[in-house]
């Protein structure tokens, strides 16, 4: 089965080591994908806020030109950005469930020479790897176990509500299965889910901090090393506030925060450069990573 | 094209009912009324107030005799609630009842519609179908069936016990049958009752006992209905005795064969305390439980795992009671009425993952609390939490599982009031400060508000808010080490973050979860939510759609004690105005064959649900057994040569009705 | 309030025949009035012991005689009062359907539904669904179709003895 | 009787309070002011005929990061939208805080898509000019919405910059830092980014403009 891979505009940008890691990921376990072609932004949490139909018409495009791209059967879209994923998860769910809503929006894209059928199936990364490659496979693949590395995984909002696709809206395990697979030792911790305030960080700061800060600091007093996401927006705020936290607030929050895509590709064996590490605000401290035989992860 | 042939004249009487504004203000009944009257047969046609009164009904009877009629059309409510009146008048007006046909205007017409005109399209429309329907009715006799004196109970709750016990003391024979080994149901597990606070076991257990000791009742616990045949009078039921491996005639209950188990200490979740206290293979539920006889469960008995125990059990038994040979027994009986007490099940608490139950220990269920504040329960009435600690703070978070369409969408009806009588309890039991969080009290019961009014005055919180989250993300210091019950107090208008050492779950009631199979057993319905469905929601609430099967308590739909014993006295009631009468009388729709039309191809045999039909061998043709035939009428659908007919369905009726219906165009319809 | 509740003056509107088994479907009609809810004035119930009771006969006579749908209402499977009856009318009803088919008389102008006593709710969706299918569909108009076949046969007839009377001539 | 006289001149700050307390607010309803089926209009629009049947348990607000912040919690908006104070709700700060992580939509026991009821309010409160001027949350979701609409993707560096300059050029300044850093590290980009069919998605974007407002 071969995926398409919707990067959208933040891969490009601040999560840009999403992406570099994601790739390299999926090359290593021999995961056929190819990016969509003249992908469009999403429209993310803004374009519902000015105009509806555009917002779903913009989605819809990206949906239509998967179709194009390929044409038979059911396909898997893989779309790692958490807002990307659910704004065109939830384009397709409305599409699917509100006729007067598909009827509006294909009339739209027809006149592009466009149109949606529905036959895209909109997938997160951490999904196909964990229920489509599966974690048996990659036990077999993991060549640097993460022993005694202490990872709290952050889920954030968007990818798990609120449509219930592979996990529970608001206690999640798919990721920390993973993390047990790549040897590290999960986290429970009871803020998984709980927002980041998304792009509050640059418009109203003073809440967005204060949302970023609750994250880092019971992260941290339920012991965990390592901060995983499985969104740019969130690795942004809550890797790039951390001194304006502190500063902010009195406290002395000092946590990595990477892609878990990143700490797959660590545990795989793959380099620092090819997983964007040189990206990060905050190097993971990975020294206790080593081989069964003694021989250093990598670059580490 | 109706001739009236071998029917004499037709003189019709055609009377419509305002039934107060309920049908006059959608329907122009006078409209319908002059309509009718310009049709053939029809002698009479009027209008009145209210059809189903005493003078409505003798306007009838006085017509019958002035004016001859020999048909009566009455178009009002539904037949299913005024039928028997109208009939009944009509005998009593000296024509046979089953002259008289009922159109329904108001379920189906004036209730459901809005339009005028349309409405009163479809009122003429429907009488008209009458009208031409009636000319084919037939004088009939009424069937009678005996009522079988004895009444099976299942399910030896609180309100199988009452209903038990209000026929027995009536003389009537009972069968109550519990599939559990003890009777008392959830009642037995409850501490105190609201809103008197008396003691569950103190009002309960004497009942219990006068169920064992009296002599009109048969008790079978660990009991359940295999099988049900039979119609209304005359039921035929399989009861599957489970074996407990003790002789019920030689056990005692001393108890010392658990004693001597080989198990020194239990290691099975006791079902009666909800799984707070452990259990030996050999064992009886609680102290009272009635029949007071001690049972083992095959699944974790080691004789029955591996059968090499020691069997201290056996030799500690002076009377020989324990037989590990013992086998399922299928008993026999027949009775006229069953009464279904079959209970509730109440709500998983981990459906609502919010909540916590199951991943912190001191997350419990209003079940669970209950028994830890009795007495008798495993903690012997001391609030120990599973941590070990006493609690100084509990939050008691209403609506768990109830008015929400994610898991159930009714109010459970009890838990507000067992919520604050918990209060009560703990307040009482611990002095700690008690938080209910709710999203409306409901306390609509004789005292209850009072109850409600006490509780405020013992200064217990309310916080009108529903409970988002309960966890351990403490953010203050004075939150560490407690759960943290997030709500928004929606009377001020903040959310507020509350610490508390212990969370109660007041957890909704729900339908068993074999309800569906219990109600297919039986044959009757049940509800969108699957509690058991009474004829009408009013005004036969423990009656169902099959005769001389009646229900009580909360198999109907959420319930507490009190009601549940009126629903009980309520159902044993109406099965003792069968016993008594003797008889019941049935619809004579029963089917039979023309037998010079009858081909004897035999496909009606097999269609027969109830096996009415048999084949005379020498005559070669079908023969109905009026006694078994219920009167579906499948079989005349599928006679090939339309040899069976079923009374008050002939096909005649049935083709004439659709001619009224269609045979006029209508604005409504053309 | 439903759209289908105002007939407009002198247009066509569908009749529809319901056959109604008295243990569920016409006991939850019952309770869609006692819940006052609100459907389309275009079905006339007729009242049947079981859904099993109604012969296919009754579905061609109510098209014959001008019906533009026909909807049978029984308990749903496994609740059958009478224990299987709705069984042996699904059965006969998907032979009549092919039956229909064949006679020009489009699908959704025939509806078999399992409604059970407390679903009143399903009666009035029932209902509104089909009037306002049969509606899209138009008259049926069978009564008039028979009397052209009749004419056709007629004229069919004539032509024969015609032609008969020229050969015996 | 004699009132007895301050001891002490009161502190600024006092006197500040005092003269606070003073400025009484009227807090009365008229059925007259209200827009009465406001609630209906924006049911039908977000997907939410069940907005009607919330029975006002405050899960919402519970369950909402953000209720600490917001003016009036998201409970209060759904009741004052049902009863049909427009201008209140068009004009609070909730709507724009509310950063959609769907956290009430899911635990809502009325199953009301109480996400949409935001988005509908934004859109509303845009539309008709509700919201304050340079209030940044609306004016980033316009510099976004302008933005794609012109080149079909979104560069995050442009977005900023636009949104400072609109909003308070000083905070630039703030923030020019953490731009540098993100720069440093390849993950602020200077060139546009773009699809490559502009003309496409300009025609599925060039539908009638707004709806017509509630």
């Amino acid at each position: 089965m071969k995926y398409l891979y919707y990067p959208g505009c933040s891969l490009r940008s601040t999560g840009r080591a999403y992406e570099e890691s994601l790739l390299s990921v999926l090359k290593v376990l021999d995961i056929p994908f190819e990016e969509l072609n003249d992908w469009n932004c999403c429209g993310a949490t803004s374009y519902v806020s000015i105009d509806e139909t555009d917002a779903f018409a913009l989605a819809a495009r990206n949906l239509a030109l998967a179709e194009l791209q390929s044409p038979d059967g059911t396909i898997n879209l893989i779309a790692p950005c958490s807002a990307c994923f659910l704004v065109l998860l939830k384009t397709e769910r409305y599409l699917e469930s509100y006729p007067d809503v598909r009827e509006k929006i294909n009339s739209t894209l027809d006149k592009a020479g466009l149109h949606y059928h529905g036959r895209v199936n909109v997938r997160h990364p951490l999904d196909v790897f964990v229920n489509d490659y599966g974690l048996e496979n990659i036990t077999k693949r993991v060549k640097y176990p993460l022993k005694g590395l202490k990872v709290a995984s952050y889920y954030g909002c968007q990818m798990v509500r609120p449509f219930k696709t592979f996990d529970h809206s608001h206690y999640p395990e798919t990721m920390d299965r993973l993390v047990k697979v790549l040897g590290a030792e999960p986290v429970d911790w009871p803020l998984k889910t709980r927002c980041c305030g998304g792009s509050l960080t640059g418009t109203i700061q003073e809440a967005g901090l204060r949302l970023n800060r609750l994250l880092l600091k019971e992260a941290e007093k339920r012991g965990a090393d390592i901060m995983l996401t499985c969104c740019p927006l969130c690795q942004h705020n809550l890797e790039c506030y951390q001194e304006r936290i502190n500063r902010k607030f009195d406290e002395k929050i000092n946590i990595p925060v990477a892609f878990f895509t990143q700490l797959m590709g660590v545990a795989l064996g793959l380099s620092e450069k090819e997983l964007g590490m040189q990206r990060l605000f905050k190097m993971p401290s990975l020294k206790q990573i080593t081989h069964p035989k003694g021989e250093m992860a990598n670059a580490w | 094209m109706h001739g009236n042939g071998h029917n004499g004249t037709v003189r019709i009487g055609f009377y419509i009912c305002h039934c107060g504004h309920n049908i006059a203000s959608i329907v122009d009944v006078k409209a319908v009324s002059e309509y009718i009257k310009s049709l053939s047969g029809v002698v009479i046609s009027c209008e009145y107030k209210y059809m189903c009164s005493d003078p409505g009904q003798e306007l009838i009877q006085k017509d019958i005799k002035e004016h001859s009629l020999n048909r009566i059309i009455v178009a009002s409510c539904s037949p299913l609630l005024h039928e028997h009146t109208f009939r009944t008048a009509v005998e009593k007006g000296g024509l046979n009842p089953y002259y008289f046909q009922m159109v329904n205007i108001r379920e189906d017409v004036s209730w459901v519609h809005t339009d005028m005109k349309a409405a009163t399209e479809k009122a003429k429309d429907l009488s008209r179908a009458a009208v031409q329907r009636v000319f084919h009715h037939k004088s009939l006799e009424t069937k009678h069936v005996k009522i079988h004196p004895d009444v099976l109970i299942v399910g030896g709750g609180i309100a199988g016990i009452h209903a038990a016990l209000t026929l027995a003391n009536a003389g009537k024979k009972v069968y109550l049958i519990e599939r559990n080994p003890t009777i008392g149901g959830h009642m037995a597990m409850f501490d105190k009752t609201f809103p008197t606070l008396d003691c569950a076991a103190c009002i309960l257990t004497p009942k219990m006992s006068q169920v064992k000791n009296h002599p009109n009742i048969i008790l079978w616990t660990y009991s359940e209905v295999a099988k049900v045949d039979g119609y209304v009078g005359n039921y035929k039921i399989s009861i599957r005795r489970k074996p407990r491996y003790v002789n019920e005639e030689l056990c005692v209950g001393c108890m010392d064969c658990i004693e001597k188990c080989v198990y020194k200490e239990g290691k099975t979740p006791d079902e009666f305390n909800v799984g707070l206290s452990k259990r030996k293979p050999i064992y009886i539920p609680f102290p009272q439980a009635t029949p007071q006889i001690v049972v083992i469960d095959r699944e974790t008995c080691i004789e029955f795992k591996s059968g090499r125990c020691k069997k201290t059990c056996v030799e500690a038994c002076d009377r020989k009671a324990i037989d590990f040979k013992q086998k399922e027994e299928i008993k026999e009986i027949e009775v006229g009425t069953i009464i279904l007490t079959t209970g509730y099940q109440t709500f998983d608490a981990s459906r609502v993952p919010f909540y916590g139950y199951g991943k912190y220990p001191n997350v419990y269920t209003s079940l669970e609390v209950e028994r830890l504040v009795n007495a008798s329960g495993p903690t012997g009435g001391e609030l120990i939490l599973r941590d070990g600690r006493h609690p100084k703070t509990v939050g008691i978070i209403h609506c768990v599982g109830s008015r929400d369409k994610n898991t159930n969408r009714w109010c459970s009806r009890t838990c507000c009031m067992y919520s604050l009588k918990l209060a009560h309890l703990l307040k009482e039991h611990t002095d700690a400060e008690v938080y209910n969080f709710y999203i409306d009290i409901r306390a609509a019961g004789k005292s209850y508000e009072e109850f409600y009014d006490k509780l405020l005055d013992e200064n217990v919180h309310f916080i009108r808010g529903r409970v988002a989250e309960v966890s351990d993300w403490a953010v203050r210091p004075s939150e560490e080490g407690k759960l943290i019950i997030r709500a928004e107090d929606t009377l001020i208008g903040i959310v507020r973050r509350v610490p508390v050492d212990m969370v109660v779950l007041a957890v909704g009631m729900e339908p068993q979860a074999d309800s569906q199979d219990v109600r297919r057993m039986f044959n009757i319905s049940c509800s969108t939510e699957g509690f058991f469905l009474e004829r009408h929601p009013k005004l036969a609430p423990v009656d169902t759609f099959t005769d001389g099967i009646f229900i009580a308590g909360a198999c109907q739909g959420p319930k507490d004690i009190p009601d549940s014993v009126a629903q009980a006295g309520a159902a044993a009631a109406q099965a003792l105005i069968l016993i008594d009468s003797g008889e019941i009388e049935l619809e004579p729709n029963t089917a039979y064959v023309v037998q010079n039309e009858c081909s004897g191809c035999r496909t009606c045999l097999t269609i027969c649900p109830f096996t009415a039909i048999s084949r005379d061998e020498a005559k070669q043709k079908a023969f109905i057994n009026e006694a078994l035939c219920k009167g579906c009428g499948t079989c005349v659908a599928a006679c090939p040569s339309g040899a069976i007919k079923q009374n008050l369905f002939e096909d005649e009726m049935i083709f004439s009705e659709i001619d009224g219906l269609l045979k006029m165009e209508s604005p409504a319809c053309c | 309030m439903p759209t289908v509740e105002q007939p407009k003056e002198n247009s066509w509107e569908p009749r529809i025949i319901a056959f109604f088994c008295n243990w569920c479907t016409y006991t939850a009609a019952d309770l869609a009035g006692v819940s006052r809810l609100r459907y389309a004035p275009n079905a006339r119930i007729i009242r049947v012991m079981c859904s099993g009771r109604v012969d296919p006969q009754f579905i061609l006579d109510a098209f014959s005689k001008g019906a533009d749908g026909v909807l049978i209402g029984g308990c749903h499977p496994g609740d059958c009062h009478y224990m299987e009856g709705n069984y042996k009318a699904l059965r006969r009803m998907e032979l009549l359907k092919r039956m229909m088919k064949d006679m020009g008389i489009e699908d959704k102008r025939f509806r078999l539904e399992w409604i059970s006593a407390s679903e009143g709710e399903r009666v009035k969706t029932v209902i509104n669904e089909m009037t306002e299918q049969v509606r899209a569909l138009g008259p049926l108009g069978l009564p008039k179709k028979f009397a052209e076949w009749d004419k056709e046969l007629e004229s069919l007839e004539h032509e024969i003895n015609a032609k008969g009377d020229t050969v015996h001539a | 009787m004699q009132l007895p006289t301050p001891t002490s001149v009161h502190s600024e700050e006092e006197s500040h309070k005092i003269e606070k307390m003073k400025r009484v607010v009227r807090r009365i309803k008229f059925e007259s002011e209200l827009d009465l089926n406001f609630g209906e209009r924006v049911a039908d629009k977000a997907y939410g005929q069940k907005l009607l049947s919330c029975i006002q348990c405050g899960t919402c607000s519970a369950t909402c990061p953000l209720a600490h912040y917001m003016d009036y919690t998201p409970r209060k908006i759904i009741a004052m939208t049902r009863e049909g104070f427009k201008e209140e709700v068009l004009n609070s700060l909730t709507i724009w805080l509310c950063a959609s992580c769907y956290s009430c939509y899911v635990q809502c026991p009325r199953q009301i898509h109480i996400t949409d009821v935001m988005y509908t309010l934004k859109r509303e409160a845009i539309q008709m000019g509700f919201h304050p001027k340079r209030l940044p949350i609306p004016i980033l979701a316009q510099e976004f919405y302008k933005r794609v609409l012109k080149d079909g993707r979104n560069t995050e560096s442009w977005l900023l910059v636009s949104l400072y300059l609109r909003t308070n050029p000083f905070i630039m300044l703030r923030e020019a830092i953490l731009g540098l850093k993100l720069f440093l590290r390849g993950r602020l980009t200077i060139g546009r980014e773009h699809v490559k069919r502009r003309d496409q998605l300009h025609t599925i974007l060039e539908h009638k403009k707004g709806e017509a407002p509630l």
